[in-house]
């Protein structure tokens, strides 16, 4: 039986556009884009307020999709994380009508 | 000088600069007061259309010159050059790797929308006049300085193995050339000078009668900002750097009023070029160098440009250019 | 005719209409500039406070005449038919399946607020008068051809066996008689009557001084909209499909002319209830279908109404709206 | 008497009043419209920092005398004084436990911007004046209620065992001493002050001509969120416990007239004194009590405070306070 | 020992009140709505910039409740993503103070 | 092998700094911060457009890190629970570049 992974990626708002076209390189039928609105990591903290430039936002990234199409994604994903800020995780999930994934 | 020093008193106790110190007292105190990014981000929108339209106004009254044409040269030569200077001048007084140093130049090399609009107020304070082809300038200086902070970054590095995975062809381009605020000034100085004095009449109570007061909202903005920044990053700045957010407005002030001079520009016209080239960038540049420097390290040059240059231009700074403008034009 | 291309000019360079064009050009080059989403709906209230109470006022200056309530009712009647043929012809000339045909008939028949504000001013430059009463006409205008395209789309099909899992009485009507534009212009208008030109006095520098310099900011973000929409969904749409986008206004506004010409209506007042019925939604009627139909494709009804309808009218439509009202009401 | 009848009728009938009806009816009917939060906070900064300089500016006409010192001094005492009284009423009366009890009261210690806001504009339409430092005496009564009210929710209990995990000292202070409203107001009251008359006359379209108009919109959004506060909440508050949100206003007024009465206010002054101590807090003090008192619960306080007592005293209440101020300082 | 689903549903902004009462029916004691800002899914993009009339935006419903009450969501849940666009995922948590649910 | 565990905290906007804190001293290497719009618990619904004082605004508060990290932040949140609204719940998930939790 297939499984479902769930796979969230925390990343940098200036980043995310590359992250999604990651995201639909790998073929996953479909994401959606949280703002984030604060954080910590390292030594530092952020928060929207804070900057005016808001280069330093972080956004949550979401997509559920088939094991093989998220393993793809985790194993492309890391470039991406060598130059820009980011935290990806992937857990498995029941899902409703699995037939459209 | 009497009267520079008038100047600088008004611009000191005028009420923008007035609500820019209390955003920073507020912030250095930690009060959880903000104003929400959406009003800010719409606030900044209305500013620039509104200088747009007045430069573009302005420059519908008389025809374009040659001399106009080569101040608008001289800012974009001043934007490539800038950064070059910045970055030795960085690589040798402070510990900041190539990176993060031609990202820093970036900053320097473009322009402060916000310090532009302050120093309008100070010449026309001081009584005199200015062109509306600076807004033109303006915009036009806000991009070079990107371009050479990328050769810096890349120079001498074995070339890049491969782009960041996940970016697209253009899509720096589409930041840089095609980022609101060039699109806003531009597109508002276009329409200013399509539409004309008379075209723009209806317009004038929102863009120009508020001016002035919403400026002052966006400043206590910008001092939380700015305070902000600087509570949180000062730790990462070394003594070497923070002097650099000091006096390298003051070396670009200097060249620039070196050109002002030859180009024999009167003293308004002088006084802004020397502002913007003083000027360091907290939104546009940022914004581009985490797409196309993401290694490079934002706690580093944007509470440089943001916390120490900024304050510095709006406060000391302005007066110091229109005394230099004066000066090198003849007309102090 | 000279005096309507004039009108037609003075239009295309008004600074309204150049500023929504900036934000197309903006938009279709790509440019990721957006003008923040709660700045957007904050003018959208903005304006329709502004009119709401314009014409409350206007209305508070005459007493009702019967005159005034015939020009309500053929507004909803208009409301009404519009969707109805709308229907027939994209069935006939286009491949839309029936119900996303119901619902892009929905938004013809329904109204653009911010192209009425625009003809409003495209009147007033040509030397006419409107009454206040359109601002009602307006209002009414908004939903009756919601109810017609959802009794076309349930037409001939089995009845739905049963509704929308989680959907509640009253929810659809709620959203579709009691949604942001029918609040805030119903209640401005309400507002506007009572206090009338006196008691308003004091609010005046806000919402009247102020209106067009909103304008332009609000049609820069429609601009930018419009130009996305057409970007991304021109693909979903087909060469008869944006026929209909270009002809239906059209027979609408002849439609509404007609009309006009029997009740004897002041020309000003034809010109709006022309511009009213050959305009369509692209922000009340969008919401109530995602809820009512959400099978229908919004690919294709908002990139119609927002990225083909929208920009044909504030352009090219109101000039010949004029002239169609001049020609009807004996004036032109 | 005659007067007050007809202020309490304009005031009843201004724009501002009838959008907040407005605001209050389409909550209640459950309309879905919204104005976005950010305009909401945004508005909110804006009017307070034009009540701020317009203080200021007043202020900086007149030297600093005792009698305004005093003024500040009642103010205080007051917002000390009446969360004791109210916590004692509301033990006695309703059923609400300690916690929530001490919580509420500070509510009614503190003061509604908003609502001094109103009743400035009816104390000027009754053809008084009133001076710049009332503006002062509501900054200064924003905080010191909630002092109070700790020390009611903590007497007699045990000493809480540790304090909330993960609170940080100072946190609470700085939420309370440098919550957003009070760095406003107190900056834009100080810089009014040092920028006189002169100095801000390039901000006065801006502060001072918008602000009527600014108004209606911030209260049409206050009426939207009292409406919706009351439709949720009115099942959480008992009958004695509304009771209280309506007399308890007027036992705070008539200890504020009392005072100015002692004090030989002018009676615009006088109005304003009693209105700030009549009105309770709806923004600042809920957030404090988030954290200060979490288990108490907001449903109770802020309906009351939002649901009820505002809506009263900004229709029925404000009038009260006017006549009461003339009564009491013998010019009514 | 009772079993604790965290469901997460994504889903038009337009319907998330539909959803929100198909949870309360079937018990769920609490969930919270995430506003989303972007999205891709077919072939479409979406982002909260793009459309005036918000009618596409997404947002993300967070639901914590035992195994029971969710099983019964997701078996409700599927007449509503008949009409409405959704994406449905749950997944076995960990919960602090089990009681509360 | 190490665990990695996803632990998310749906708590009180006004609260959020105090669970942020409980999170560092944990020794989390980071969080991120989501604005929540809307939610429901108990019998009240809240939105962000009912309350002017945001006083009862909700945000989510999710950060990965190892399992021991993880359990520390649940033994030491609860205490911050018992006064302020809050629901925490934790899972397991695949982490990419564990090296830096
Ligand atoms: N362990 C984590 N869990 C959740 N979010 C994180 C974590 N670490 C970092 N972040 C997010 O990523 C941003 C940058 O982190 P860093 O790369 O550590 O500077 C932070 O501000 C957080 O928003
Ligand atoms: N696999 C997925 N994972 C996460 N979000 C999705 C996924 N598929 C679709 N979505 C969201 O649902 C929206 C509509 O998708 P669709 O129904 O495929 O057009 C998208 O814009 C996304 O925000
Ligand atoms: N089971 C749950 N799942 C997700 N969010 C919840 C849950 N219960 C409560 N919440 C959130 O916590 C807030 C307060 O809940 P309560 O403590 O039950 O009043 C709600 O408005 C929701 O935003
Ligand atoms: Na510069
Ligand atoms: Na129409
Ligand atoms: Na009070």
């Amino acid at each position: 039986m297939t499984k479902y992974l769930r796979i969230e990626l925390i990343i940098e708002r200036m980043a995310h556009k590359r992250a999604c076209r990651v995201l639909e390189a790998a073929g996953m039928t479909g994401y959606t884009v949280l703002p984030a609105m604060a954080g910590f990591g390292g030594s530092k903290r952020w928060s929207r307020d804070t900057d005016l430039s808001a280069s330093g936002d972080m956004v949550v990234i979401l997509s559920v999709g088939d094991e093989a199409k998220v393993r793809a994604v985790m194993a492309e994903i890391g470039d991406l994380l060598g130059a820009h800020i980011g935290i990806v995780t992937a857990a498995e999930v029941e899902v409703l009508r699995p037939g459209r994934f | 000088m009497g009267a520079v020093l008038d100047v600088a008193i008004s611009t000191l106790l005028s009420p923008i600069i007035l609500f820019f110190a209390l955003g920073m007292v507020a912030a250095i105190l930690r009060s959880q007061m903000s104003v929400p990014e959406a009003i800010a981000k719409g606030l900044a929108i209305y500013l620039m259309m509104a200088i747009g339209l007045k430069g573009g106004v302005e420059m519908s009254k008389n025809p374009l010159t040659t001399d106009v044409i080569l101040v608008l040269v001289a800012g974009i030569i001043l934007s490539f050059v800038i950064p070059a200077i910045s970055f030795v001048l960085l690589r040798i007084t402070t510990k900041l790797d190539r990176i993060d140093a031609a990202a820093t130049a970036a900053h320097y090399g473009s322009i402060s929308i916000v310090t532009f609009v302050a120093a309008t107020e100070a010449v026309r304070l001081s009584g005199l006049d200015s062109g509306g082809h600076l807004v033109a300038v303006a915009a036009l200086m806000e991009t070079p300085a990107i371009i050479t902070a990328l050769f810096l970054a890349s120079r001498g590095e074995a070339q890049r193995a491969k782009p960041v995975a996940g970016s697209e062809r253009g899509e720096l381009v589409r930041e840089v050339f095609l980022n609101a605020s060039i699109v806003v000034l531009v597109g508002a100085l276009a329409i200013g000078w399509i539409a004309g004095e008379e075209g723009t009449a209806s317009v004038q109570p929102f863009f120009v009668d508020l001016f002035q007061g919403v400026l002052c909202l966006f400043l206590l903005d910008m001092g939380l900002s700015a305070g902000r920044g600087l509570r949180q990053g000062w730790r990462q700045l070394s003594i070497p750097t923070v002097g650099f957010g000091l006096y390298m407005p003051l070396i670009s002030a200097g060249i620039a009023a070196a050109i002002a001079s030859v180009l024999n520009m009167p003293a308004g016209d002088a006084a802004l070029l020397i502002t913007l080239s003083a000027s360091a960038s907290y939104i546009a540049v940022p914004a581009a160098m985490r797409l196309a420097l993401p290694e490079a390290k934002p706690s580093i040059y944007l509470t440089l440009s943001l916390g120490v240059t900024f304050p510095f231009n709006v406060t000391i700074g302005i007066p110091i250019y229109i005394y230099l403008a004066l000066l090198v034009t003849g007309q102090g």
